[in-house]
């Protein structure tokens, strides 16, 4: 190792990014292609930077002990006899670290390439002051003529007047039910049971209505006098006779 | 005036983001230059074509020409289907027109939004059609001839009439509606 | 293509605010014009002035041409003055795409802080770009149209030495550079 690259490496140490950076740099300095790189040159070059520092007690990071030791192992593996059975070769494990070391130096120079290129904003400008394209959104609205009539006519049929509709039903007013019940009393001489006044064919809802409208007309004939009620006893049958 | 001033000049305007005079040209170009002699060339240069060369008093710029600027905007129509209350509002200024917000709200029983009467002027289909003489003066509301065109109408005396929307249904309150199908007993109850 | 459609585009990309593609300049000068007739023209017509008209990806632009930078060059300080980390970052993603972090990191050598791909992607040169199908899906990096531009790369095969590198298998993982060097030797071992 050179005095020179010892000097230049005391004074940079806060600058490398970690061992291969360092690596790198070192291989640098061997000043011929990066294939044709000697590794064992390299790794001493790494150890003596690395004892340097620590007889000069600077602290390293661990990730360069780490790599010390891994060279090391290398140097070693490189230079004793070696066992064909070990996988991988040593010389496996130097190309390796060549092929990393290539790769870093690629992209360290193609990004060195790129930032020097003419840039916009710094060498090459857009027009500074453009007029802008404009888009501008326009709705089609759509409707159709149905959706129209049948709005006007939900409003119409949610605003009238409510108009609450019953369903017709077959029914006996309290009027037949007197001038029926009225007619019938005359020509019966006895008591007789309201159900016998109700037409002889009233079946379902209509003969409930009958039986209805017939007993309150019974109730109003007795209030004017014109006929007598019996019963003997609550919801026993009812008796209606004429008092004429 | 050399070409390579001409292109000095020119890269200069196109990048400066306001217009600039010739000593402002000059600083960028040399103190020396013969700025207007450039000025001059590039504004043949550029005569016709879709940029040109302007003086806005005593400053140059670079602009798209006046006769293209119908290319820079773009229309783009998004169809969009109306809204409920939209439909409503349109039905009901269709059948009452000319109408006023506050009769619009009475007819359908809920306020409408600002908005909704935008729309629906947005679309061309309603307008403003004077003022209510009453206090506050109120705007009223009628449709246009792009709405009878829109929905097919000759005039507004093609919309259905209540006796016609009865007769299709369309008035039966909902509750009546619904006992018609389940009940076939019912008669008219008016 | 005619001088009108060539003013047409002309005025349409000097008016824009970013680079525009074949399909966004259609929209403003006619679905069925030969848009790329035209720029090829206007490429012609520009070459050699003060302005260019340059292809970043698939997008066109008008820019001032780089020689004239010394008359342009703003005096304010670049602000995107890039740390070392971060230009070789962008180098490895513009030449590896799509590159995952801890392939960044492999090639580096070292970890790379969350801010330095940040930065990247903040002066909108890199975009995150799908997951790796690996165990934890890592995410994967790739660069942008505004990477394109603002390097002035018609593509990414423009990319310095891109070639070179990619024939000396540079650009390969180590692990496959490394088969194809093993094997090369077990072939001239026997």
């Amino acid at each position: 190792m050179s005095e020179d690259a010892a000097e230049t490496l005391k004074i940079e140490i806060e600058g490398w990014e970690g061992p291969l950076d360092l690596l790198l740099a070192l291989a640098r300095n061997q000043k011929v292609d990066l294939r044709q790189i000697s590794i064992l040159e390299l790794v001493e070059q790494y150890l003596g930077f690395v004892n340097q520092a620590r007889t000069l007690q600077l602290e390293l990071a661990a990730d360069y002990l780490v790599m010390a030791a891994w060279l090391a192992f290398l140097k070693s593996a490189l230079l004793l006899p070696r066992n064909p059975e070990e996988t991988p070769s040593p010389e496996e494990l130097a190309l390796r670290l060549q092929l990393r070391l290539e790769r870093l130096n690629a992209m360290r120079e193609a990004g060195a390439r790129l930032v020097a290129r003419d840039r916009m904003g710094r060498d090459v400008f857009p027009r500074g002051n453009p007029e802008g394209l404009r888009v501008v959104r326009q709705a089609r609205w759509e409707a159709e003529i149905f959706d129209l009539i049948a709005a006007y006519g939900r409003i119409s049929a949610r605003t009238r007047p409510v108009m609450h509709v019953v369903a017709h039903r077959d029914v006996m007013t309290l009027e037949e039910a007197i001038e029926r019940v009225s007619a019938l009393v005359g020509s019966q001489v006895d008591w007789s049971v309201v159900e016998s006044f109700l037409p002889a064919d009233a079946a379902g809802l209509y003969r409930k209505s009958a039986l209805a409208s017939s007993f309150v007309a019974v109730l109003e004939l007795a209030r004017q006098g014109k006929v007598e009620l019996r019963q003997k006893s609550p919801f026993a049958p009812l008796y209606v006779r004429s008092l004429q | 005036m050399s070409d390579a001033l001409a292109r000095a000049v020119e890269a200069v305007l196109f990048a400066a983001e306001a217009p600039l005079s010739i000593e402002e040209l000059r600083a960028h170009v040399g103190a020396q230059a013969d700025v207007r002699g450039a000025l001059a060339a590039l504004e043949r240069f550029y005569a016709g074509r879709g940029i040109e060369l302007v003086r806005r008093g005593e400053r140059w710029h670079f602009q798209t020409a006046a006769d293209l600027a119908h290319l820079l905007r773009r229309d783009r129509e998004d169809s969009r289907k109306l809204s409920r209350a939209g439909i409503e509002t349109l039905a009901i200024i269709a059948y009452h027109e000319p109408v006023t917000r506050a009769e619009i709200e009475a007819i359908r029983g809920v306020q409408i939004s600002k908005g909704t009467i935008d729309v629906l002027m947005e679309a061309g289909w309603v307008r403003p059609a004077g003022r209510r003489e009453v206090p506050g003066r109120p705007l009223m509301y009628a449709t246009t001839q792009g709405f009878l065109s829109h929905f097919g109408l000759a005039s507004r005396r093609d919309l259905p009439g209540i006796d016609d929307l009865k007769a299709a249904g369309l008035l039966d309150p909902v509750d009546l509606a619904l006992e018609a199908e389940t009940s076939e007993t019912v008669t008219d109850g008016e």
